[in-house]
C-alpha cells in the first residue's frame, strides 16, 4: 500500500480523497493555487505544497509543479480527482515515468477511452450496441438515404467538425433528408472549412444510464450497479440517483453486462464509468467510457455500502478485490444534488464570500462540501461548492429526505442551485421517474 | 483595527446595501461612502493610527479568517517546506524579495562541489544566477531582476521551496 | 464588537425600515447610513439608548444569533401566535407590560355573553381582573400588578397566545 | 397517521423528531422555554409556542404549558423525545385525557417499568434471568450467609434506601460476610434512617448491552439486533456500537429473544430497549427496560436502514408493521461518541457561545446537533450537543471512520469530549472491543 498521497485536486473531491486516505492510514499532501491557501483541502493534509498562481493552467493543471510537489514531499502516488489531469494521459505517463503511482487506469487505457470514435469502436467490438449510423463520413445523398432506411427515421445529421450544439440537424423523413443534406453541409463549409457529414440514429429525449465498473489488476472485473443522470442542463449533470427509477431489472443486468464484458475485453484496471442513452423503447447505445472518479460516485457508495475511493486506492496499489460480483448488494435508493455557486435560474456562476452555513444531517444524510464560513467561492474554478446526498430504504423515502435536506441547507453570501433543486424534487415528471435528459430544460421554461 | 481588516470591512460594505459607514474606535476612525451609481469607496484614515499595529482594536483571531479545524500536530511538525511565515513575514518588511517562480528543491549552486552563486552581501545584477531550483530532474537558474545587494537568504540549501515562497531578499541600488 | 458583529449589524441594518444607525460603545462608534432618497425615516438612537436593554438595537442585539435558516412562508404564515413582532416591539417602547404566564387561548371576558373585563383607556388597579387565559380546560384570571391606565391591548380576543406574550400596556400612575 | 406533531423536547432529539415529520408529510410544533427562542429545533418546525421560563420544571416538564400548546394549535399528537417528559406515566396519561396521542408505549407499560422491582418481576417471570438475590430485605446474618453460598461470592450488600454509589458494599468471601452486614447496616441507618439491607450477587466488570425492541399494536414484535454501551461514566453512556464487538451470534440471538418474549407477554406496543449486564462468563442478567426512543438509537438505524423515529410514529398512530423479523438485517458496524459541553477530563459542564464549528462529512458519516455558529450551550439542560454517529462495513474501517471524523470536528467556544473519544478510540482495551462498565474510569486514572 501506498505511504503518501498527493491530491492533484481541490474543493470537495480532494477532501473527499484526503479522508480515504485518512481511514486506510495513508499520509496526504494536498496541493494548492495561492487563492486556494485558505481551502479547507489544506488544512486537512498532512502537508501542502502552493503549486502556482490562481490560474488552473499555471497551478492545478501544471505538471511539472505537480510532480515536482511529489517528489520533494516524497509521495508515491498521485490521485488526480476529477477534472484537472484526471483524464490526461500524457500526465499519467509522465508519473509513470516518474515512478509515482497513478491512481487511475493506465495513460493507454485513458488514451483510447478519450478518443471518443475509437472508444465506439472499442465498445462495438466488445458486443456493446452503438447509435446506428454511417461508416464514416457520407459520401452521396442515396448512400444516407440507405442508411436512414436501415435505420429508421428520426436520424441526425452532424458535421463532422461540428460541436457544442452547432452544424447537426434532425430530419424526421426521407423526402426531407435530401436538402437537410445539402444545408448541413454548406453550413458545416462555411462554418467549420470541412463539410463532411455523418448520419446517425436520433435518439429521442434518452435516458442517460451508466454503469459504475470496478476492475482489477488480478482479472476480476464487477458492476456496482446503474446511476440515472438524465436530469441535465447543457450537458452539466445535476441529480443522479441509483438505481435508475425506469431501468427494469433485466435491462439494468444487460446494461452492466456489456461495461463489464467491455472493461473485461481491454484489460481495464481502476474504478470506470460506462455511459449509455436509454431510450423510450428500452434500447440502449454505448457513448463513452469516463475513465475516472465522477462527481455522482457518491450514490453508489450510499446503496453498496463501499468505499469507492479506498477501493480505487487499494486496485492502483495492487491489491485484489476483496469480494465478487455475488457480494455486491444494493440496498435502497440514494440521490444526489449538485449545490453549484450559481443562479439558480439563469446559471451564471455567483462567487463570494461564505457569510452562513447550516449543513443538513441527521439519518442518511451525506454532505461533502468544501465551504466554511467565510470561504471564499472564487471565479477561477468551477462552481460546484457542495453535494447533498440521501439514502433512504426507497426511492420515496429518498425523496423526502431531499426535500427536508435541502430546506435545512443555508449557505448565506452567494447563490446557489437550492431553489433548483426544489423546483425539480416537486416536478411531477422527477417523480414519476419518467425524466429524460430534455427534462429540465423544458421544466426551465415552466418556471 | 489593521489593513487587514481594513480590507475585509470594505468588502463587507461593498456587498451590502447601505450606503456609508464610519467606523471608529481607539484613536482610529474609518469612513466609507458609496457614491450613487459609482459605487466607489472612501477610506479616511487617520494617519498615526492607520500604521501602528497597536492601533489594532479587536483580537487578531476575531478577525482573520479562523482555521475551521486546527491541523494536527504530527501535520504541522511534518510540513517540508523550508519557509516559514516568519521568514515570509520578514521578507515583506524590507527591500525587493525574489520568489520561487516554481516547486522543487532549492540549490545555492550549481554543483555539490561549485561554490554558492551569491552569498549574503553580495551585489548582484539583473540576469545575474542566485541560485538553481530543481524539478522534475531539470536544474532552473533563478537569476535576479534587479540590482543590489543580498540582504537574505531565506531557504536552507537541498530544501524543498513551494510556488511563491521568498528565496532571497535584495536592496536596491 | 468586533468585524464580523459589524457585518451582522449591517444586515440588521439593511433588513430594517431605518436609515441611519449609530452605536457606540466602550470607545467604538459606528454610523451607518443608507441613501437619503429611498428612505424617509430616520431613527436616530442615542448612546445611552443603545445600552440600554429596552432598546431595540443594541450592541447584544446585534449579537443576538441570527437565523441559520429562514423559515419558509407557509411555516411563518400559519404561525398561530397572536402577538406579532410589530406589537412586542411596540410593546417595549412604553409603559408597563402585562406578559402572559402561560400558554393558552386569551379572552378578553369571562364568557362570551360578558362584556369585556377591560377596555383600552380604561383605569385598572392591582389586582382587578384583565382577562383570562384558558388552558387545559381552565380559566386563568390574569391580575393587574400595577395601577394605571391601559394603553393597549395587545392580542384579538380569542387568539392563543403563548408564554411572556405582552397582553396589555398599562401606564402607571 | 397525525396530522400535527408537538414535539415536547428540545436540542438534538427535538431536531431528529422534526425530521422524520417533515419526511413523513407531518405538520410540527415546537416548545420552548424563553432561553431556547433562538433554538433550531424552533426554527426547522412549521409552528412554535413558548411556554415558559428557562427552568426545566417551569417549561419543559410544565404539563399543562405542553398540553394547553398542543390544544391551541391543534396538534393530535405529541412525542417526548428522552429525558423530560418521556418516562412520566402521568404525562401519559393527561394525554391519553386530552385526546391526543402520546408518541410511546401505553401510561401502563411505562409505569410498569418504571418501577425497577417490578419490572424485575416482569423480567422474571417472562423468563429472562436476573440478578440473583435475596427475595426483599435480609431478616438475618444466617440467612445472608445462606443466599451468598448458593449465589457464589462475590455478592454484594445494598442498603434498601441507598443510591447512586452510597451504601453499598461488596464482599469476596464467606468470614467478612457478618461484619459487611453490621457495617453496612449502621451506614444505612445513620445516612438514610432505614437500615433494611439486601444482598445480590456482584456482577464483576459486565458490558452494558442492550436490545432495541419494536412492537406494533397488531400483536407484532421483534428485535433490531444490540449494542454495546458499556464505555461509561457515572453511568452516563459516552460511546455506543453495534453489533457489540464480544457478544457471540448465538448469544445475541439468545438475549434478543429474551427481550422479545418480555415486550410480547406484557402486550408491549412502541420502540423499547431491554438492557442486560454480561459477565465475563457469558452470563447476562436484566436490569431494566427503557420505554422511549433512546440518544443511542442512530446505531441501530444505521445498521438496519430503518428510521426508528418514523416506525414509532407509524406504531403510535396504529399502523402495523411493514416487516418481519425475517427482513432485518444487520449491515456493518455502527459506532456513536456523544459530544458533551464538558471539560474532557474533568466532566465539568462548560457552557458557552459556539464561536466556530466545522461538521466533520462525507462517507458514512451522520451528525446529530442543534449546534450552529453564534448559538448558545446554556447551563439550564443537559450537556449533550451533538452526536457523531459513523457506519463502516466492518468495525475496523468504523473506527478509521470516528477517529478521522472526531479530528475533522471542531467546535469552537466551548470545551468538548472530542479529546477524551480520541483518547478512548486509541486505548488497547476499546480497539479489542473486551471493554466493560468499569474501562472508562480506569483509563481516566492513566490520562
Amino acid at each position: 500500500m501506498f505511504k503518501k498521497i498527493l491530491i492533484a485536486n481541490r474543493g470537495e473531491i480532494a477532501i473527499r480523497i484526503i479522508r480515504a486516505c485518512k481511514e486506510l492510514g495513508i499520509a496526504t499532501v494536498a496541493v494548492h493555487s495561492t487563492a486556494d491557501e485558505h481551502s479547507l483541502h489544506v488544512r486537512f493534509a498532512d502537508e501542502s505544497v502552493c503549486i502556482g498562481p490562481p490560474e488552473s493552467e499555471k497551478s492545478y493543471l501544471n505538471v511539472p509543479s505537480i510532480i515536482s510537489a511529489a517528489e520533494v514531499t516524497d509521495a508515491d502516488a498521485i490521485h488526480p480527482g476529477y477534472g484537472f489531469l484526471a483524464e490526461n494521459a500524457a500526465f499519467a505517463e509522465v508519473c509513470q515515468s516518474c515512478k509515482i503511482s497513478f491512481i487511475g487506469p493506465s495513460p493507454d487505457h485513458i488514451h483510447r477511452m478519450g478518443q471518443k470514435s475509437n472508444a465506439r469502436e472499442l465498445a462495438k467490438s466488445a458486443g456493446a450496441p452503438v447509435i446506428p449510423g454511417s461508416q464514416g463520413t457520407l459520401q452521396s445523398t442515396e448512400e444516407a438515404l440507405s442508411i436512414a432506411d436501415e435505420i429508421k427515421y428520426p436520424v441526425m445529421l452532424k458535421a463532422s467538425a461540428g460541436g457544442g450544439g452547432r452544424g447537426m440537424r434532425i430530419v424526421q423523413s426521407a423526402p426531407q433528408l435530401a436538402s437537410a443534406l445539402e444545408i448541413v453541409r454548406s453550413e458545416a463549409g462555411s462554418a467549420f472549412g470541412d463539410s463532411s457529414i455523418y448520419l446517425e440514429k436520433y435518439i429521442e429525449d434518452p435516458k442517460h444510464i451508466e454503469i459504475q465498473i470496478m476492475a482489477d489488476s488480478h482479472g476480476n472485473v464487477m458492476s456496482l450497479g446503474d446511476r440515472d443522470c438524465s436530469i441535465q442542463r447543457r450537458h452539466q449533470k445535476l441529480i443522479e440517483e441509483t438505481p435508475s427509477p425506469q431501468l427494469s431489472e433485466s435491462s439494468r443486468e444487460e446494461i452492466s453486462g456489456h461495461a463489464v464484458a467491455l472493461a473485461r475485453q481491454i484489460g481495464y484496471k481502476s474504478l470506470g464509468t460506462v455511459e449509455f442513452l436509454y431510450d423510450k423503447n428500452g434500447d440502449y447505445y454505448f457513448i463513452e467510457m469516463n475513465t475516472r472518479i465522477q462527481v455522482e460516485h457518491t450514490v453508489t457508495e450510499c446503496v453498496t455500502g463501499l468505499d469507492l475511493v479506498k477501493e480505487q486506492i487499494r486496485i492502483a496499489s495492487g491489491e485484489k478485490l476483496r469480494f465478487t460480483q455475488d457480494d455486491i448488494r444494493i440496498h435502497g435508493h440514494s440521490i444526489e444534488c449538485r449545490i453549484n455557486a450559481e443562479d439558480p435560474y439563469k446559471f451564471t456562476p455567483n462567487p463570494g464570500i461564505i457569510t452562513g452555513l447550516n449543513i443538513p444531517g441527521g439519518p442518511g444524510i451525506r454532505v461533502d462540501t468544501a465551504l466554511y464560513v467565510e470561504s471564499e467561492v472564487m471565479p477561477h474554478y468551477e462552481s460546484l461548492v457542495a453535494k447533498l446526498i440521501v439514502h433512504g430504504i426507497d426511492r420515496a423515502e429518498a425523496l423526502a429526505k431531499m426535500n427536508r435536506a435541502l430546506s435545512e441547507f443555508h449557505i448565506g453570501g452567494i447563490k446557489t442551485t437550492i431553489p433548483l433543486h426544489l423546483d425539480i424534487l416537486g416536478s411531477e415528471e422527477f417523480l414519476s421517474g419518467h425524466y429524460h435528459t430534455g427534462s429540465l430544460e423544458r421544466l426551465l421554461l415552466r418556471i | 483595527m489593521n489593513l487587514s481588516e481594513i480590507k475585509k470591512l470594505i468588502r463587507i460594505f461593498e456587498n451590502s446595501g447601505i450606503a456609508e459607514i464610519e467606523v471608529e474606535q481607539e484613536g482610529l476612525r474609518v469612513l466609507m461612502k458609496k457614491e450613487a451609481r459609482i459605487e466607489r469607496q472612501i477610506v479616511h484614515i487617520q494617519p498615526e493610527a492607520s500604521i501602528a499595529p497597536e492601533a489594532s482594536i479587536t483580537p487578531e483571531a476575531s478577525i482573520t479568517p479562523e482555521p475551521p479545524v486546527a491541523k494536527t500536530a504530527s501535520s504541522s511538525s511534518s510540513a517540508p517546506m523550508a519557509g516559514t511565515a516568519e521568514s515570509s513575514g520578514k521578507a515583506t518588511a524590507g527591500g525587493h524579495i525574489v520568489k520561487a517562480p516554481m516547486v522543487g528543491t532549492f540549490f545555492r549552486a550549481p554543483s555539490p562541489t561549485s561554490p554558492p552563486f551569491v552569498e549574503e552581501g553580495d551585489i548582484v545584477r539583473p540576469g545575474q544566477s542566485l541560485c538553481v531550483i530543481e524539478a522534475m530532474k531539470l536544474m532552473n537558474e533563478i537569476e535576479s531582476d534587479v540590482e543590489g545587494r543580498v540582504v537574505s537568504i531565506f531557504p536552507e540549501n537541498g530544501k524543498p521551496v513551494e510556488f511563491d515562497m521568498p528565496l532571497f531578499e535584495i536592496e536596491p541600488r
